[in-house]
C-alpha cells in the first residue's frame, strides 16, 4: 500500500513558489479520486502516478515531483486534464513540473525523454522544419545512446518512407528570435 | 377515488368566501412524491384542507420506482403503496394529477394559485381499472416508469399500485390523436369510461400556503460520455438498477444483462456520477449514492450469491443513521470489493458486449478487468419543472438550481408562505425528505393556524342501528367486473349458489359492484330486506373494502359487518383457462366470506379525549424549535430541560458553515420561547415518573435543585434530549492543552484565545472516536465543522497551515462545496486507513506537538509540528438515554441513540402513538437538520393535538375478563403497548386507541381469551371450516 | 469546380515520413473542388517538446503560422492532429482571426459529404474497418470545441458515406503514445499492440486513422503484426476512384494491398 | 363440505385435488398474491386464502383446525424480515411456526403441508411460484387423513 514513495515528508516545511497559484492548472482543487491516474495510457510507466504528482506539485516537496521520470513520459494526451471532475488540468501541470524542472536544472531520474525534447527543439530552432533522420541523430547524441527503433528506423529508410535529403531550412533566424525570447525570461 | 371529484370540487369552491386578508385554511402542495404526500397527510390531520397537485398520472415519484430501501432493505412500494391509500382515502387531501402550478397571486396567507390540468382522456368516476384498455391498446412506449427499460402502452397506469387508479392516454403514442384511427380501448371499455373529448382545464385553487415538493431528476449520465451510457447496453443508471432488482420490474427481478438477457454476475458500480464534478456544474455530493450502491450490492447477492460486486468510490459517505454499519456489512461480504478509485472511462469489447474498466488499485498499480454490467451511481439535480416552478412563483434557487434555504430556516423558501420539502432543498434521503415534509406542514400550519378546520369536512353518516341481537341476515353482492370476472367464473351460478349459504337473504349479481348506481342499491337492499351483513364477491379488498364499507355505513349499517371475497386477482386473472375449477374456487371464497360474515359483531366506535397540551423533554435548539410550533399552533407546551440554561449544546456553536451566526439564532429562540405565553419551561427538571398514553399522559418532573415534584397533565410527547460530545481518547487529549475538541477550538476561535495567536500550524484529526469498533458510527457534523473552522482559520490568516488528516470526507449535500472551498483556500488534507490512524506526541527536549500520520495518496508519512490539534471528538449518546427510554417505553438503538418507529417513513415518530422525536437524541446531526426534524416532530404532534378527541374503530383487541388468567403474555408480545394488565383483577386491559388490530395478542393466548374483532378466532376457524 | 479555398499546413511530418498522406489529402481535396494553398514559410508547431520545455516558446511557434495564415486570409488546414491542436491551441491563446480546421473537419461538412456522395465511383463497402481518431484530434475539448470528444462521429460520418463497413469499437481516442516513440519505443509498443489486437477483435480489416503520428505508430509498432493502416484520405481517394494511388502502399510498414485486394477497394 | 354446494358448483372432480388453506399477511404477501394477478401469472387453483392483518395473528389452531377439516396443505405468509407492518409481527410468527412445526412432527403430520414463505407486494412472481411449489409438494404426499380422522373418533365418541 505505501509503495511508490516511501520516508516521512515534513509537511510544515515551507515550499518554495509552489504548482499551486499558477492560473488555470487548479491543482489544489484535486480531491484525489484517482481518475487521472486510472486513465492514464502510461501511469503504469512511471515512478508517480498523475494524481501523485499533482499532489505533489501543490504540497510538496515538489522537488520529488521535479526529480520524477514520469513527468516525462506523459504523453500529452489531455485524457486526464479532460475528465477531471475538478477541472484540474492534470496535464498542465505535469508540463509545468517539467518547464520548471527544466529551468531548476533538475536532472531527470531518466534522461531519456528530455533528451528527445531538447534534440526536436534543437531540430526546429537549427532547421525550421523537423527532418525525422537528423532529429534522430541529434536524439542519439544527446542521450548519448543509439535508440532503440534503429532498426526499426532502417526499414522504414528502406521502404522509402523517411527521405534522406532534409527539406530546405525554412525562417531560422525568426525562429533564432523566438527561442532567444524564451530563454530571456 | 380521491380523483374523481376533482374538478367539480375545484369549481365548486366558493372564491369568494375568504376575503383578501383573511387567511384560507387550504394549503397548496407541489409535488407527489414522498414528501408531498407526507406533507399532505400531516396538514389534513392537522385540520387543514390540501391541494396534492402532481405533474405524473399518479402519485408516488421516485420512491414507487424504487425496489428496496437502504439501511433496512424495506421493500419499497409495500411502505409506500399504504400511505398512497391513505392519501387517497383521506376526504380533506384532493389529489390532481397531471397538473401543474401555472401562477400564484396573493400573499401568505391568502394565495390563489392557477393550476393547468392536462387531460386524462379517461373518465375517472366511470373508470374501474379494470384494466382492459391496456390489455387491447395495439400501441406501446418506452415506460418512464421503468426507465426505458420495458414497455408500457398507449393508455396506461404506470404502476399497478397508482393512485388514483386510473388509466392515461398518452397523446404523443395514442393512434387515434396521431392517425385519427383506432379508438380500440373505447370499444372494448364496458364503462364507456374513454374520453377523447377532454381537454386541457385551467383551474383555480384558494390556499394560505404552498409547499414545494417537486423532486428530482437523476442526472442524465449521458453528459458523462467517457462510461458509454446510451452507447453501451450493458451500462445502466442506479435507478434502472433499482427496476432490474424489482420483482414487478421489466425483468421480473432477475439481474441479467440488457444486451442478450444473461445473468450478470460481476457487477461494476460507479460512484459520484454527476455529483461532486465541479467540471460539470454539479459541486455538490447527491448525498444517497453511496449508500443506495451498498444496498444494490446487498440485493444483487440476495438474488444471486454467486453474484461479485466491486464499487469504484471516492470518499465513502455513510454518514447518516445506521449507514455505516450497513456499509461495514457490505464490504466485508464475501465477493465484494470496494477499490478507491474513480473509474476513467468504460471500453466495450467487441463480441461479449463485456464491459472493460481499468482503474487505479491500492497497490498503485492500474488494473483492468471485464464486467458483465456496470451500474452508473448517478446524482441527483433539481428537474426543469422544478426550476420554472420556482420561477413563476419567485422562489429564488441557488447555483446549482436547488431551492434556497437557509441554515435557521431550513424549510422555508425565499418567498412568506411558500415552503419547500424534500430534493428540491437539496440532495436528501427519503428520512430527510419526509422530516422536511413534515416540518413544511408545521409551519403551514403555524402560519394558518387560525384557519384551522375551516375547509375540512367531515363525512355525516345516519345513526348507526344496533344489529347485535338480530338474527344475521346476509345480502351477497357478486361483481362481474365487466368480463374480468364474468369471462372465468359462472357468475349466475354462483349467485344461485350463495342463496343456499345459510341466513343469505338476498344475491345478486353487478356489472359493476364498485359503480354508483351499484351503491345505491347495496343501500335500497339493506334497508328494504332488513340485511344486516354484507359480502361483496369482487376484487381485492385492498383497494375496494373502504369503499364498500363507506356505502354500508351510509346505510346505518357499522363497517364491521361488511366482509369481501376477492374473486378477480386471486380468482379469475389467475386461473383464466380453468373456467370450472374458477368457479368452484370462487363459490369456496364466497362461502368462507359468509361464514365470517354470519359471525360479524359490530365494533365500538371509541372516543377519548385529547388533552391539548404537549411535553417536550429537553429546552436545546430541538426541543425550542418544536415547543413554539406547537405554541405558535395555539397549543400549551411545557419544556422540561435538565440544565439551568436554555440552547443546549448549540450554546457552544459560534457560527454555521454558511457563516450565520448561531450564537445570535440561539439567543433569539430563547427569548421568544421565554416570552411566549403558552410556553412553560422547567429549568432543572428531571423526569421522573411518565404515565398515560396518546392523549392523556401524565408525567412527573422534579427539580434538580430543590427535589420538589410536579405533575404535568399532556397529550403529546416530543423526546428532544439531545447528545453529548464525547473524549476523544488515544490522543494527549487533557495532558496538553494544545490539544483541543472542535467545539472547544471553535470557542477558542470566536473568542480570539491566546493559543490562536501564536499558532502557525494547526492539525485536525477525523474520526477521533467515531466509526471504530466499539462505537461504529459515523458523528456525521464532525467534518462538516472541520471545513468550517479550517476556513475561518484561514480567513482570519492565510498564511497559517491548515492540516486535516481524514478517512472519508462526509461533506455531503451541498456541504460539498466548502470543501472545495477549502481546498482552494489552500487547506491540507491527508487521507489515513483506518488501521493506521495519526499519532500525535510531545517531543521530550522541544516540547514540540508532533503529529504524523499516513498520506494514502503519496503513500507516505506526513509529519506536522502542530500548534494546535483539534480532534473531531464523537457525539455520544446522554447517559440519561436508558431510563428516558425505559420510563417511556420507547426503544433505543444499538448505539445508544432513540429509535424512531421506521427509518425511512416515520423519522420523528415512536412505536407508541403519541410520543415523537427529534434533534441529536435520535443520531448526531447538524444544526439546520435537527430544526427540520424538530418542526417535523411539531407536526406529527399537532396532528395529535388538532383533534379533540381521538377515534378509533373495529379491529382492535378485546379481552374476555372471564377467561383471561392475567398472564401476560399479550402485554409480552404487543409491540404496541397497548396491552396493561390489571394486577388486582388479574385480566388484561386493552387500550382500544393504541392497539392496532395486528391479533398478535390473539394467536398467542392459549386460553383464547382475547381477540380481535372483525377478525376473530371463531370467525377465522368458521371460514376454516366452511370450506 | 473549385468550391472554398483554405491555407494549408502540412506540418514536418507530411513533409518526412508521410508524404502519403499530404498527396492522398491534396489528391482528394481537389477531387471534391477545395483548393489547398500551402503557407509559405511554414515552420514547426513545436510538438510536444514545445510545451514540454517552454511553454511561451510553443505558443510563439504556433502563433508564427498563424500570423502567415491571417496574412493569407484563409481558414487553415492542418491533417496533422499533432499541429492541428498545437495550431488550436495557439488561436485560443492569441485570438488568432484565423480558423484552424483539421482535415477532416471540411470533410465531414455536411456540403462536402453530399459531394463525397455523389462523385463516389468504387463504394467501399466490402472494407471492414475501425476508425482510430486519436487523442490529440479531440481533447481537450475547450480547445478543440469539440462536444463529441469522447465518441466523435465526423471521421464515421466520412467513412459511412463512401460506404465502408465500420466496426463498433471503444478505443477511437486512446493514446498510441506517438510522442514517446523514439526515446520509449517500449512503452508506445505496449500501447499500440493494445489498439491493434482490440481492432481485430471489433473484426476490422484496417485501422484507419487521420494523423500521421498515430498511424506512423500503429504501422510500424504490433507485437502481432499484420493490421494494415491506413489514411482515411487513401481510402477517400480509392472510393473516389481516383489515379495515383499505387505509389502509396508501399510506403506502409503493413502491407495493405492484400486487404484491399480482397475488399475490392483496389 | 356439508351439503351446502348447488349445482354445477357442487360437481367434484373425479380425481383428488390437494387443498390448501392460505394465511396471508395484508400489507405484503396478499398484496404480491394481487399482483400475481394484475399480471395475470396462472398457478394451480388449490388455495383458498385467508387474508389476515399480520401474520403474527395466525393462532397455530388455525392451522390444526384447517387440517382437521380436510385442508391437505397449509401456507402461512408474511412480510420479509424488518418489513412488518406492525414492527415484529412476522418474526414472532416465525418463532411460533418453528414450535408448531415440532408439535406437528410429533402429531404425524409430513414435513411439507405446512410451509411458511416470505413474499413481499412487488413479488407476484414469487407468490405464484411459492403456490405452486407447495401444492406440488402436498399433491405428492396425497389427502391429510390423519387429522380429519381424528376429529371424527372425537366427535363419534
Amino acid at each position: 500500500m505505501m509503495s511508490g514513495l516511501s520516508g516521512p515528508m515534513a509537511a510544515n516545511r515551507p515550499q518554495l513558489d509552489r504548482i499551486r497559484g499558477v492560473e488555470g492548472l487548479n491543482a489544489e482543487l484535486c480531491f484525489s479520486c484517482r481518475k487521472c491516474s486510472a486513465g492514464c495510457p502510461v501511469a503504469d510507466d512511471m515512478d508517480l502516478a498523475p494524481h501523485q504528482l499533482v499532489r505533489l506539485a501543490v504540497a510538496g516537496p515538489e522537488g520529488e515531483a521535479l526529480r520524477s521520470s514520469g513527468i516525462w513520459l506523459c504523453t500529452s494526451c489531455q485524457t486526464c486534464t479532460t475528465r477531471c471532475p475538478n477541472g484540474v488540468d492534470v496535464a498542465g501541470v505535469i508540463d509545468a513540473l517539467k518547464q520548471r524542472a527544466v529551468a531548476s536544472g533538475v536532472k531527470p531520474r531518466d534522461g531519456r525523454m528530455l533528451a528527445f525534447h531538447r534534440a526536436f527543439l534543437d531540430d526546429v530552432k537549427a532547421r525550421g522544419r523537423v527532418h525525422e533522420m537528423s532529429l534522430t541523430a541529434r536524439y542519439a547524441l544527446r542521450a548519448r545512446r543509439v535508440p532503440e527503433g534503429i532498426l526499426l528506423g532502417i526499414g522504414m529508410f528502406q521502404k522509402g518512407k523517411l527521405p534522406l535529403i532534409p527539406p530546405k531550412k525554412t525562417a531560422t533566424r525568426e525562429l533564432r528570435r523566438l527561442f532567444e525570447r524564451g530563454k530571456g525570461k | 377515488m380521491a380523483e374523481a371529484t376533482g374538478s367539480t370540487l375545484l369549481n365548486e369552491q366558493p372564491a369568494a368566501s375568504a376575503g383578501p386578508h383573511s387567511k384560507v385554511g387550504a394549503v397548496l402542495v407541489a409535488g407527489g412524491g414522498v414528501s408531498g404526500i407526507q406533507a399532505s397527510l400531516d396538514l389534513a390531520a392537522m385540520g387543514f384542507k390540501v391541494y396534492l397537485v402532481e405533474e405524473s398520472p399518479s402519485i408516488g415519484g421516485r420512491m414507487a420506482q424504487l425496489d428496496k430501501t437502504f439501511p433496512t432493505n424495506d421493500c419499497s412500494m409495500c411502505i409506500l403503496s399504504p400511505k398512497l391509500i391513505d392519501c387517497a382515502r383521506n376526504p380533506n387531501i384532493e389529489i390532481i394529477t397531471r397538473a401543474r402550478v401555472d401562477e400564484v397571486r396573493g400573499q401568505a396567507g391568502n394565495f390563489t394559485a392557477v393550476l393547468l390540468k392536462k387531460p386524462r382522456f379517461v373518465n375517472a368516476e366511470k373508470c374501474t381499472g379494470c384494466g382492459i384498455c391496456q390489455e387491447k391498446c395495439p400501441w406501446k412506449a418506452d415506460s418512464e416508469f421503468d426507465c426505458g427499460l420495458g414497455k408500457r402502452k398507449a393508455i396506461y397506469t404506470p404502476f399497478s399500485q397508482a393512485v388514483p387508479n386510473v388509466p392515461v392516454i398518452d397523446p404523443e403514442r395514442c393512434a387515434y390523436f396521431l392517425k385519427g384511427t383506432c379508438r380500440a380501448c373505447e370499444k372494448f371499455c364496458e364503462r364507456g369510461a374513454i374520453d377523447f373529448s377532454q381537454t386541457e382545464e385551467k383551474v383555480e385553487v384558494q390556499v394560505g400556503a404552498i409547499i414545494l415538493a417537486p423532486g428530482y431528476e437523476p442526472f442524465d449520465a449521458a453528459k458523462k460520455p467517457e462510461y458509454g451510457y446510451g452507447r453501451y447496453r450493458n451500462v445502466l443508471t442506479g435507478l434502472q438498477f433499482e427496476r432490474i432488482l424489482s420483482a414487478a420490474g421489466p425483468t421480473g427481478g432477475e439481474v441479467v444483462r440488457p444486451s442478450d438477457g444473461r445473468p450478470a454476475r460481476k457487477i461494476a458500480w460507479i460512484q459520484c456520477v454527476g455529483s461532486r464534478d465541479a467540471a460539470h456544474g454539479r459541486n455538490y455530493c447527491s448525498a444517497v449514492c453511496c449508500m443506495y450502491a451498498a444496498k444494490h450490492v446487498t440485493m444483487a447477492r440476495e438474488h444471486d450469491e454467486g453474484v461479485q460486486a466491486t464499487v469504484f468510490h471516492n470518499d465513502v459517505r455513510s454518514y447518516g443513521k445506521g449507514f455505516e454499519q450497513y456499509y461495514r456489512q457490505v464490504s466485508h461480504m464475501p465477493g465484494v470489493r470496494y477499490i478507491r478509485s474513480i473509474v476513467s472511462t468504460i471500453k466495450e469489447l467487441p463480441g461479449t458486449q463485456g464491459l472493460l474498466i481499468r482503474y487505479w488499485g491500492e497497490d498503485n498499480k492500474a488494473h483492468e478487468e471485464e464486467f458483465d454490467l456496470v451500474v452508473l451511481s448517478v446524482g441527483m439535480e433539481p428537474g426543469p419543472g422544478s426550476l420554472e416552478l420556482a420561477e413563476k412563483l419567485g422562489v429564488e434557487v441557488d447555483a446549482n438550481g436547488f431551492c434556497r434555504t437557509s441554515p435557521s430556516s431550513p424549510v422555508s423558501t425565499s418567498r412568506p408562505g411558500i415552503f419547500v420539502a424534500g430534493v428540491f432543498a437539496g440532495p436528501a434521503d427519503i428520512p430527510q425528505s419526509v422530516t422536511m415534509a413534515s416540518g413544511a406542514a408545521s409551519l403551514a400550519a403555524q402560519l394558518l393556524a387560525d384557519a384551522r378546520g375551516g375547509l375540512t369536512t367531515t363525512k355525516e353518516y345516519p345513526p348507526e342501528k344496533d344489529v347485535s341481537g338480530e338474527r344475521p341476515r346476509i345480502g351477497v353482492f357478486i361483481c362481474r367486473c365487466g368480463t374480468n370476472i364474468g369471462r372465468v367464473v359462472d357468475v349466475p351460478s354462483l349467485a344461485d349458489y350463495a342463496r343456499t349459504l345459510p341466513n343469505v337473504v338476498h344475491a345478486e349479481e353487478n356489472l359493476f359492484t364498485c359503480s354508483i348506481d351499484t351503491s345505491r342499491r347495496i343501500i335500497e337492499a339493506i334497508e328494504q330486506q332488513g340485511i344486516n351483513r354484507v359480502v361483496v364477491a369482487a376484487c381485492t379488498p385492498r383497494t375496494h373494502e373502504p369503499l364498500f364499507r363507506d356505502t354500508i355505513r351510509q346505510a346505518g349499517l357499522n363497517p364491521t359487518l361488511f366482509e369481501m371475497a376477492n374473486i378477480r386477482e386471486q380468482c379469475s386473472w389467475v386461473h383464466m383457462h380453468e373456467q370450472e375449477v374458477a368457479t368452484r374456487k370462487a363459490a369456496e371464497l364466497v362461502s368462507m366470506a359468509v361464514a365470517r360474515a354470519r359471525l360479524g359483531r359490530q365494533a365500538l366506535h371509541f372516543s377519548l379525549p385529547v388533552n391539548r397540551s404537549a411535553l417536550v423533554l429537553g429546552g436545546g435548539m430541538a426541543g425550542m424549535t418544536a415547543a413554539l410550533s406547537l405554541a405558535e399552533q395555539g397549543f400549551p407546551v411545557h419544556i422540561a430541560e435538565k440544565s439551568d440554561q436554555l440552547g443546549g449544546i448549540a450554546n457552544r456553536l459560534r457560527y454555521s458553515l454558511d457563516g450565520e451566526d448561531v450564537s445570535a439564532q440561539v439567543k433569539a429562540l430563547v427569548a421568544r420561547v421565554e416570552s411566549h405565553p403558552l410556553i412553560t419551561v422547567h429549568r432543572n427538571a428531571e423526569v421522573r415518573e411518565a404515565r398515560g398514553h396518546v392523549g392523556n399522559f401524565s408525567t412527573v418532573i422534579a427539580g434538580r435543585g430543590d427535589g420538589q415534584e410536579r405533575n404535568i397533565e399532556h397529550g403529546v410527547i416530543i423526546v428532544a434530549s439531545g447528545a453529548n460530545e464525547g473524549q476523544p481518547s488515544g490522543y494527549p487529549y487533557g495532558a496538553d492543552e494544545r490539544v483541543l475538541t472542535l467545539l472547544e477550538l471553535e470557542d477558542e476561535i470566536a473568542s480570539g484565545g491566546a493559543h490562536l495567536a501564536r499558532a502557525r500550524n494547526v492539525v485536525f484529526i477525523q474520526c477521533a472516536g467515531s466509526r471504530s469498533d466499539d462505537r461504529p458510527y459515523c458523528s456525521r457534523t464532525c467534518c462538516r465543522q472541520t471545513v468550517k473552522l479550517a476556513l475561518r482559520l484561514k480567513e482570519l490568516n492565510p498564511e497559517i497551515d491548515v492540516h486535516v488528516f481524514y478517512r472519508d470526507m462526509m461533506t455531503y449535500g451541498l456541504s460539498e462545496e466548502s470543501y472545495r472551498l477549502a481546498r482552494e483556500r489552500g487547506v491540507r488534507f491527508h487521507r489515513y486507513r483506518p488501521e493506521a490512524p495519526p499519532q500525535a506526541s510531545v517531543d521530550a527536549g522541544s516540547q514540540a506537538l508532533l503529529v504524523t500520520g499516513e498520506d494514502c495518496d503519496l503513500g507516505r508519512v506526513a509529519e506536522v509540528k502542530a500548534d494546535i490539534l483539534a480532534l473531531a471528538a464523537p457525539t455520544i449518546p446522554n447517559e440519561d438515554n436508558a431510563r428516558l427510554s425505559s420510563m417511556l417505553k420507547v426503544p433505543l438503538d444499538s448505539d445508544g441513540f432513540f429509535l424512531e418507529a421506521h427509518m425511512k417513513l416515520r423519522p420523528v415518530d415512536f412505536p407508541r402513538d403519541g410520543v415523537f422525536l427529534c434533534g441529536l437524541a435520535h443520531g448526531p446531526k447538524s444544526l439546520d437538520e435537527a430544526l427540520a426534524q424538530a418542526q417535523a416532530a411539531a407536526s406529527r404532534a399537532a396532528s395529535v393535538l388538532a383533534q379533540e378527541a381521538l377515534e378509533a374503530l373495529g379491529t382492535v383487541a378485546e379481552v374476555q375478563r372471564r377467561k383471561c388468567t392475567g398472564c401476560g403474555l399479550c402485554q409480552a408480545v404487543c409491540p404496541f403497548d397497548a396491552i396493561t394488565i390489571d394486577e388486582e383483577a388479574k385480566v388484561a386491559v386493552v387500550n382500544g386507541v393504541v392497539c392496532k388490530g395486528c391479533g398478535a395478542c390473539a394467536a398467542a393466548c392459549w386460553p383464547g381469551a382475547i381477540d380481535i374483532l372483525g377478525m376473530s378466532n371463531e370467525q377465522v376457524l368458521a371460514a376454516i371450516t366452511a370450506l | 469546380m473549385t468550391v472554398r479555398v483554405l491555407s494549408y499546413y502540412p506540418g514536418c511530418s507530411l513533409h518526412g515520413m508521410s508524404r502519403e498522406y499530404d498527396e492522398s489529402t491534396r489528391l482528394v481535396y481537389r477531387a471534391l473542388g477545395i483548393e489547398l494553398r500551402e503557407l509559405a514559410n511554414w515552420t514547426c508547431c513545436g510538438a510536444s517538446a514545445g510545451h514540454s520545455l517552454d511553454q511561451e516558446l510553443a505558443i510563439a511557434l504556433a502563433t508564427r503560422n498563424l500570423e502567415l495564415a491571417a496574412a493569407a486570409g484563409n481558414e487553415l488546414v492542418a491533417p496533422c492532429a499533432a499541429c492541428y491542436q498545437r495550431l488550436k491551441i495557439g488561436e485560443k491563446e492569441s485570438a488568432s482571426p484565423v480558423t484552424v480546421l483539421h482535415a477532416l473537419d471540411v470533410i465531414s461538412s455536411p456540403e462536402t459529404l453530399d459531394r463525397l456522395r455523389e462523385s463516389l465511383q468504387r463504394p467501399l463497402s466490402g472494407l471492414k474497418i475501425v476508425l482510430y481518431y486519436g487523442c490529440l484530434l479531440v481533447r481537450p475539448p475547450e480547445v478543440t470545441g469539440r462536444e463529441d470528444y469522447e465518441d466523435p462521429q465526423s471521421m464515421d460520418q466520412v467513412m459511412a458515406a463512401v460506404g465502408a463497413d465500420i466496426r463498433p469499437w471503444s478505443f477511437k481516442t486512446d493514446c498510441c503514445g506517438a510522442g514517446l516513440a523514439v526515446a520509449r519505443p517500449d512503452v508506445v509498443r505496449r500501447l499500440s499492440s493494445h489498439l491493434a489486437e482490440m481492432a481485430r477483435q471489433a473484426g476490422a480489416d484496417c485501422i484507419v486513422t487521420a494523423c500521421p503520428l498515430c498511424q506512423a505508430n500503429l504501422d510500424t509498432r504490433q507485437d502481432k503484426g499484420g493490421l494494415p493502416v491506413l489514411y482515411f484520405t487513401e481510402l477517400l481517394a480509392c472510393a473516389l476512384g481516383l489515379e495515383g494511388t499505387e505509389s502509396w502502399w508501399r510506403r506502409h510498414m503493413v502491407d495493405p494491398v492484400p486487404v484491399l485486394k480482397k475488399a475490392g477497394v483496389i | 363440505m356439508e351439503e351446502k354446494h348447488a349445482q354445477s358448483v357442487e360437481e367434484k372432480p373425479a380425481q383428488w385435488e390437494p387443498r390448501i388453506v392460505a394465511f396471508l399477511c395484508n400489507w405484503c404477501s396478499y398484496a404480491g398474491a394481487d399482483l400475481a394477478g394484475t399480471s395475470r401469472l396462472q398457478y394451480p387453483p388449490n388455495t383458498r386464502t385467508i387474508r389476515v392483518p399480520c401474520a403474527g395473528r395466525v393462532n397455530p389452531l388455525f392451522i390444526i383446525r384447517a387440517l382437521m377439516h380436510g385442508a391437505d396443505g397449509v401456507l402461512v405468509s408474511g412480510c420479509h424480515p424488518g418489513d412488518c407492518h406492525y414492527l415484529e409481527g412476522n418474526y414472532l410468527a416465525r418463532r411460533r411456526f418453528a414450535l408448531l412445526k415440532s408439535l406437528l412432527e410429533y402429531l404425524g403430520i409430513e414435513e411439507g403441508r405446512v410451509q411458511f414463505a416470505w413474499v413481499s407486494a412487488s413479488e407476484g412472481g414469487k407468490f405464484a411460484q411459492v403456490v405452486t411449489e407447495v401444492t406440488e409438494s402436498v399433491r405428492k404426499l396425497g389427502p391429510a387423513q390423519r387429522l380429519v380422522r381424528a376429529r371424527e373418533q372425537e366427535v363419534a365418541s
